[in-house]
């Protein structure tokens, strides 16, 4: 697998992520910056039994960061709270070099070997985390 | 020995296009020797021991001060050092804070690094005082037009970055000097993005304070300097408090010792000072009418070549006039940190993000920007790597 | 190689007898070294870069962090980089200090140093507090019986020194804590002096806060760490305003940063805190059990020799139980200084003078002491010098 | 000349300086401290017609600070401010290593080498001066 951070897998998901914006009226919301990189992320989410029903996310950041939430466009919805944490957990293990069990994580491997872009990728994840757990 | 081959670094990495001084510069021989002979043959602590290590210590870091008051055309009573610029505007914000009054009001810029944001903003917060910004230009200068309007009778300190470190303009502080002398305020003046690009009569530009790091100036992290005009740093109470600021402690309470003593609590960074004299040394030898041309062409350079690349908007002056080679940009709507990715791998360093500028960033709707600085052993190669690597990152990002 | 060989400054001066390491201990090749691979390989800022040399210094600026945290069981969370122990002090008499009202207490005791006493008394004098200090015992220790006298409701912090630098007495910990915690006030321990005696579980001393200096413990100046308690730390405002310490800043406002980026305002040292997180390398690696015994029986036999020396006088335990190679003696009515002129002539370093410790001179009525400390790299030939230059002392000066 | 600090003149000037103790009462009095030491000097002087008639000091220092006082004790009466100024502008240049006009001067030449021990040299005189200068 090539180490080049900017592949076709992960430009796509950036650039193709679905559900883009905001959601209104919403159930749970978060916004987190990255003081370092002046990133931002807001993640919008409905919930049905404490499972997201329907999601936004609005980044205003990297491609490495728009990325990330283009996986949470397409992997979050049907999560409930432990699910949020396994997918974060996953985030975790791909940065940490290891093979992830979520396909679309795949593209985010090379990212591994830059530790000052983890927070990039993992920034879109906490907010999700931090909207479910508001809830 | 060519400039660039006196810095070690540079030298074993020859395929590295290092651009991104502004941050941090690369730092000399000289001045790593001179650190190393300190903490092989003089490491002692200064100015309380008598033994010969600590006379040769102590020899070492008042020399050191000596060293660069001598550079800046300073008398020794006017250095203080301090652990780098943030930690010398956070003295002054509390030192002199410490003299004012509710009402009383500061003026900043937007122009301004955080760290001549932030100690204002607590100072106000503290001592209940009115916090006002000069705007910037379109073109990233502080519009000193505005001066008029903005200082008033309350005005007691303006407070003022010489050299963007976002656009890299360069600012008249003989304007902001006027100003503030005509309501009697006292002028900080934020050098840290001025002083790596030569010599400078800091006594001569009739400001208050003047404040740097050492290691924007090819000397090491962790030293700084807070110069201050004698009359005002006599006038102000300390900040910290510790040892060798005191001139006699009881229990119950504390004489102080005179500037610059008064505002060095504390065992100093003493290889850092000795690494900053040093420094100074180093750039007292250099010839720097031709440096100054240098960076100039070299800038010119960049700025032509980011001219000619799609996409790209450079963010500052976009002349050689009043500025120095700190050269921000954006391509397109790419995030800079894509941009400063892509770069790297051709070996570019460049900073990518709001270089701790939010407030300008804010000015201008951008979530950060490409920047790339011109150091003295910056070569046209790397400008030219630089220009190379932006096209690969316009075929990715675009 | 032996220990002492680990020092190039201890080698390449063999007739020098270090014996002041209480003021600035000497420094081994493994953070020299450490320190020049970073300026020769990774220099740049750290934390707002994504080139590879910015990537290499925030990685081994992060994993001296992590060092220091592991070498005193700590979490990297509460491990906030400090110019020095006086600077961690002055930190958190802001930070926590912001928290207090008139009419609080803060407790110190007579046998501080300057650091632990000044930035205290302004404290008290800005917020108007009241400021105590536990007595010191006829020994040269803090005399813990009055704990009880001097604590109130009203005490909200206790902070005293781990260790003396003047008489070497240790203090008992856990029962200022247990005091401490009965009345609900911190506690920050001045741990200057302990640190380079060995390894420690800081966070098992329950205590709030721990400051110390890497110039002490075999690291360069400048670079120091306050040990926080994460609650403790995440409840406190910030002290000094810049970049890194932010989440957000814009004009009219600043979020901050969680700890310890809230206090780590500025560039850092960045050559220091790698120094620092090499020298708890070094340190991780030596047999503790074996240098705490030779560095007691080193002690023991200056005490034996000091004993037969007719007109010393020992400030401090004369034992060795709760002490540390920290020893502090009076030649008749000799002033310090001449005595550690005349040793310094049998190439004997040892300080002379109150050791920014004027109130313990005053409760003993002295001038000052002269100071010898024991290290891991002191030898019995070290010791032996100090005695024989002392007889010399004697028959100059008595 | 030996480099020898603690030379026999030395200590004599030490030992045997002329008016320790206090005036009182006096016409001008000045208490100095060096920081870094601790070392305590105190000068009281009484003056006729600009010029001093007699003087005390009490040290509290080394024996270079001590010699220094005896200097004074032996060398200051009959002195005004412009003979002050001149005395320590030789103990200046004593301890820049020159030659000194004044004899007494010559035991401090050593400590010309010695930077940190200046000030224990210096602090009497400064006393002096600032005694004087008060009036
Ligand atoms: C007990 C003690 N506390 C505090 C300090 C101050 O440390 P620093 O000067 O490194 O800030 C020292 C040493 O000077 C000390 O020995
Ligand atoms: C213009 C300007 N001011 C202040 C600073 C802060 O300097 P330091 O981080 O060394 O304290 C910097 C650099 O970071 C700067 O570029």
């Amino acid at each position: 697998m090539s180490d080049e951070l900017y592949q076709e897998a992960l430009l796509k998901l950036a650039k193709e992520a679905p559900r883009k914006g905001r959601l209104e009226p919403n159930d749970a919301s978060a916004r987190l910056d990255n003081p370092l990189c002046g990133d931002r992320v807001r993640i919008d989410l409905r919930l049905k039994d404490g499972r997201i029903a329907d999601l936004a996310h609005e980044v205003r950041g990297c491609l490495l960061c728009q990325a990330a939430a283009g996986v949470i466009g397409r992997r979050a919805v049907g999560l409930d709270r432990q699910g949020v944490a396994d997918l974060c957990g996953e985030v975790d293990r791909v940065l940490a070099g290891e093979t992830p069990a979520v396909a679309e994580l795949e593209a985010f491997r090379p990212v591994a070997r830059h530790r000052s872009r983890h927070d990039c990728v993992r920034l879109p994840f906490q907010a999700l985390k931090e909207a479910v757990d508001v809830k | 020995m060519t400039l660039r081959e006196q810095f070690p670094l540079l030298v074993s990495d020859p395929g590295l296009h290092y651009l991104d001084s502004g941050a941090s510069s690369q730092v000399p021989a000289a001045v790593l020797d001179a650190v190393r002979t300190f903490e092989t043959t003089q490491r002692a602590n200064v100015h309380r021991g008598v033994h010969r290590l600590a006379e040769a210590a102590t020899g070492a870091y008042e020399g050191a001060r000596d060293d660069i008051a001598r550079f800046f055309s300073a008398s020794r009573e006017e250095i203080v050092f301090t652990s780098g610029t943030t930690a010398a505007i956070n003295l002054v914000a509390h030192s002199f804070g410490a003299g004012l009054a509710p009402g009383d009001e500061i003026v900043i810029s937007e122009i301004e690094h955080h760290s001549n944001i932030v100690p204002w903003q607590m100072l106000r917060d503290r001592r209940g005082l009115v916090l006002k910004a000069l705007p910037v230009t379109d073109e990233g200068r502080i519009d000193l037009d505005a001066l008029d309007r903005v200082m008033t009778k309350r005005t007691r300190l303006v407070a003022i970055a010489h050299c963007s470190n976002v656009t890299g303009a360069v600012v008249d502080l003989a304007r902001v000097v006027a100003a503030a002398k005509a309501v009697g305020a006292a002028v900080l003046v934020d050098g840290a993005q001025r002083v790596p690009h030569g010599p400078l009569d800091i006594p001569a530009l009739g400001v208050d304070f003047y404040a740097f790091s050492g290691h924007k100036m090819y000397a090491p992290h962790g030293i700084g300097v807070l110069w201050g005009r004698r009359d005002r740093l006599e006038a102000m109470p300390p900040f910290l408090g510790g040892g060798d600021m005191i001139r006699r402690v009881t229990l119950e309470t504390t004489e102080y010792a005179p500037p610059p003593a008064r505002f060095e609590a504390g065992t100093p960074n003493i290889s850092g000072a000795i690494g900053l004299g040093a420094a100074c040394r180093w750039m007292a030898g250099l010839d720097w009418t031709a440096i100054a041309l240098e960076e100039l062409r070299l800038t010119g350079r960049l700025l032509d070549g980011l001219a000619k690349v799609p996409d790209v908007r450079v963010l500052g002056p976009l002349g050689l006039q009043q500025r120095i080679g700190v050269v921000s940009f954006m391509l397109g709507d790419a995030h800079p940190h894509d941009v400063a990715q892509i770069l790297d791998r051709h070996g570019v360093a460049c900073r990518g993000g709001h270089h701790c500028a939010q407030p300008l960033m804010d000015r201008f709707d951008l979530m950060g920007t490409t920047r790339a600085t011109i150091a003295p052993y910056t070569e046209a190669a790397d400008v030219d790597a630089l220009l190379v690597g932006l096209d690969e990152a316009r075929r990715v990002l675009a």
